[in-house]
């Protein structure tokens, strides 16, 4: 379903952001995507839905790849890709309800169906009552909940969730996942991209992989042993705390 | 129909955004409507002058009824003249001493009329300049009982030069005033549209078609021109008033240009959308 | 300085945006540059003229030197009057034979010159209307050795009601022009500052006074309006080109025009950047 | 230092977001401001901020009150309180570094001070090496970060910081949290709102204030016992997970 072949990614103003990974999630796989922040977690997500461009390798989407995908291919491929964006991209000027209308109304969907399949989706994240409000008009886990009811109205074969409980409370947090977790049974593969480890701790069974400045250093299903919690990334928090100045 | 409920939907949301480029769109028409009156008034104005342009030819006294006839019908066939008038010689003296006040004392005193019947020729429009004139005044002094033709050469000439400037001026500054009026919509619809590109780059991101992304623009865009045609003819109407009372006597728009201007900021804006938002999609790959 | 420091990194991290309303502010500035050329010429044009409005005196040829010095210096006196030249009989002669090609045939023949000698009066600009004319005209004949004055009256009225279209459309048309000119630099620099309204909203935030928040967003504004105002100014130039080599010889701009629109169009840049940013501040609460 | 006296909050289009709500916040306390999603810990802080006037009651902030604040002090109050918002509120034509320095330059603060202060607390954070990256080039944590240093930067009165490690990884919010220890320890008044129930759990000697629903629930410096996990909010997601249909 989703294979990543020796990917690198440079951004041109910021060096490597992911080097040399290579991965392959099934169908109706469901994978924990983990790692500091700044590891590169977002970018992978990204890469899969084609929305950066893999400075090397090869990036693989069902029947799609980085290196063949033509301009016209590229809303096709997005159609069946749900993605929970980190900072939740809703258009400003529709409402709750409005947002999860237009990706349907993307894949062309009728018309009399939209409506009632959006009260549902809403209902699911717990918002029906918010259907006509405008993002400005949310709270941040109620603009976080309209962004994962949209991606999961189209019924996507893929699901890409990055970080989508950041700003959520456990019981919430808890509802989402068992929304994702029911979306998977049904046959799509989910990348849920978090460093919420209370949801690790709480699935030990779910394939985890694990970035760390670029590099993926861990996969739960390979045989490479879990490596002993690192060292880069945010260290100098650390020395402040052991005793920096005060800002 | 989606594109036009979105557009209205979304002009509606975004007062201020819909309100400054109607404004801007109106304003650049405007530009267009009062450089359309001006000269749609200084041409017809100099029409009326052109109109003026005629040739007279002097008959010999000899000139008889059938020869008359002749004469008249060969130059009325001459391609470039409109008509041809006979002035007796009778009219002629009649006419003169109503134009001039010292030879109306002597009219009744006169025993042979001194004046020779002529014949008025008036060209077709299109066909006054100093060439043409000169060609027909050419060919009609060579006939027998024509005695003398005259034009006013210099008068003919000033006519021409003045619309030539006039032509020549209008062409370049009205080109001008158009395409300003054209870059200033393309540059404002572009404006407002560059102010959305974070809700294009969502659109796509969610997986909508450059098509689909672009239907509601192109009707906004539609509307905003069609407005904006029609708020730039109220305010054209509006100078028209202001001169017609203020000035001097001016004359309306022909209603082909008015129907021609606001259908023009209709489809401008939506050429102009559609462009826009062309160039805000990020296409295939965003880095 | 901070200002202009910020705004120029403004201006370049933001091309696009940057670009489009140099491009609009050039485009209608542009307008007024046009109308300018337009308006500057004909005015010229008329000046000219006009300034062959005169005054003819024809003197008896009874009057002496003395005589004739008196009544020079007393005409010249008039208020409205500019210069008075002398034309002698022989001169008057001379003038007539070069003028008249009949005339010069019987020149060296003739034994007793039949022309008079006069005075012609030019009157100081400003003073050319019909009412002026008809008044120094009366006064002049009111001298003895004064036989005659004319003056043309139809020339001088036709001038005169020329002046006075020209004058009152060049009103109309051409204030309609600048306003338009200005709503356009406004509403677009309105709109680059609209899509600016998160960041100014940021600035907020983070407790940057209305001043603070300001200053940026005028040196733009009047970096923007100069700078339009120089491409406005070469657009103009471009077109004055176009028109003196197409069409006919035209005059260029007076420097004091250029500046005065090129400094304007900072000015207009600046206040219009102050006025928008102080209608996107959302002051004391938001909700 | 900070009060509500009675506030109440209606938004035009929604309702109540908080009712009739009364506490006090004392010179260098540290609260955590907890609840569940669109409980109204957002439009608490706001309301601190002064970006929202309270529909009923008083808020009073050091020497400023809502009912008598007058234009031109907002930038005053503002300048005296750092404010992590929960979506960040970055410029996104400023590089992290210039970010950071606009809130300095707000407060007049001297030039040749500015630059080395910035560096320091990009430092702090983590995101030296990131300081002339413009906000769409860093990753969520990052920008996260680069908020935090912001909101540190002028040495606030008060610290507002909502769910300010939503985006950040353990380790990362751990140093983070120290980072508003120590300023607090210095005197500054700091109000969490989170739903991070491990960083609760983490500190049990920390005040703690709980909506829900727009009340106040309970204030652990109070007597007033803490309620039995309560009822109503995200009810919907759960009833799905309880069995409702898949989406
Ligand atoms: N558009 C960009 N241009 C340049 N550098 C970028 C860009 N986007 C991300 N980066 C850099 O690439 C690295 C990886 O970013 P990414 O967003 O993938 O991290 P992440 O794992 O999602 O982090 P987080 O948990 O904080 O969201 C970071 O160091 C970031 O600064
Ligand atoms: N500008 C607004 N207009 C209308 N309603 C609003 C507005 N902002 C927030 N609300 C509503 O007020 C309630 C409280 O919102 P608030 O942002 O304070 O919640 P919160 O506790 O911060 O939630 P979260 O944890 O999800 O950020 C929510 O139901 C929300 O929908
Ligand atoms: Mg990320
Ligand atoms: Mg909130």
């Amino acid at each position: 379903m989703i294979r990543f072949r020796n990917v690198t990614k440079h951004y041109p103003r910021s060096g490597t952001a992911l080097a040399d990974a290579s991965f392959h999630v099934r169908k109706a796989e469901f994978v924990f995507l983990t790692g500091p922040s700044g590891a590169g977690k977002t970018t992978v997500l990204r890469l899969v839905h084609m929305e950066l461009a893999p400075t090397e390798g090869e990036v693989i989407i069902s029947r799609f790849s980085s290196t063949r995908i033509r301009r016209r291919e590229i809303p096709q491929l997005r159609r069946r890709v749900g993605f929970v964006f980190q900072d939740f991209r809703l258009l400003e000027r529709f409402t709750a309800a409005e947002n999860i209308a237009f990706a349907l109304q993307v894949t062309g969907a009728n018309r009399s169906a939209i409506r009632p399949k959006v009260m549902r989706l809403l209902d699911h994240v717990g918002l029906a009552s918010r259907a006509s409000a405008f993002p400005a008009e949310l709270s941040g886990g109620e603009r976080q909940r309209v962004a994962i009811a949209r991606a999961l109205a189209t019924d996507p074969l893929v699901l890409l969730a990055d970080e989508p409980t950041g700003n959520l409370d456990e019981r919430a947090s808890l509802g989402v996942f068992e929304l994702f977790k029911q979306l998977n049974a049904l046959g799509t593969a989910v990348i849920l991209a978090t460093h919420d480890t209370t949801l690790l701790r709480r699935h030990p069974e779910t394939r985890v992989l694990e970035l760390e400045d670029g590099r993926l250093v861990y996969d739960s299903r390979s045989d490479v042993p879990k490596p002993p919690h690192a060292s880069s990334g945010d260290s100098s928090i650390f020395e402040l705390v052991r005793g920096g100045p005060a800002p | 129909m989606r594109p036009f409920r979105e557009a209205l939907i979304s002009l509606v949301r975004r007062p201020m955004l819909a309100a400054l480029s109607v404004t801007a769109i109106s304003l650049s028409l405007f530009i267009l409507g009062l450089f359309g009156l001006t000269a749609h008034n200084i041409s017809r104005a100099l029409a009326a002058v052109e109109e003026k342009v005629e040739i007279v030819a002097y008959l010999r006294d000899e000139i008889d009824e059938a020869q008359l006839r002749l004469v008249r019908s060969e130059i009325g066939a001459f391609p470039e003249v409109e008509s041809v008038e006979y002035v007796s010689k009778t009219e002629a003296l009649y006419n003169a001493s109503r134009e001039l006040a010292e030879f109306s004392d002597v009219f009744p005193d006169v025993e042979v009329n001194p004046l020779p019947a002529s014949l008025e020729v008036r060209l077709l429009p299109g066909r006054r300049d100093p060439q043409s004139v000169g060609t027909v005044a050419v060919r009609m002094s060579g006939y027998d009982f024509i005695d003398d033709v005259r034009f006013g050469r210099d008068w003919v000439d000033r006519i021409h030069t003045l619309r030539r400037i006039a032509g020549g001026t209008a062409l370049i500054v009205g080109g001008s005033f158009a395409l300003v009026a054209m870059l200033l919509v393309g540059a404002t619809v572009r404006m407002s549209i560059h102010a959305r590109s974070t809700e294009i780059a969502i659109m796509e991101n969610v997986g909508a078609t450059a098509g689909f992304i672009q239907r509601p623009f192109l009707a906004e865009g539609l509307i905003s021109g069609l407005a904006g045609g029609a708020f730039a003819l109220a305010l054209t109407f509006g100078a028209y008033r202001l001169l017609d009372r203020a000035v001097m006597a001016v004359l309306w728009l022909p209603d082909l240009w008015i129907a021609a201007g606001i259908l023009g900021g209709g489809v401008l804006g939506m050429l102009s959308a559609g462009r826009s938002v062309r160039q805000e999609l990020k296409g295939l790959y965003a880095i």
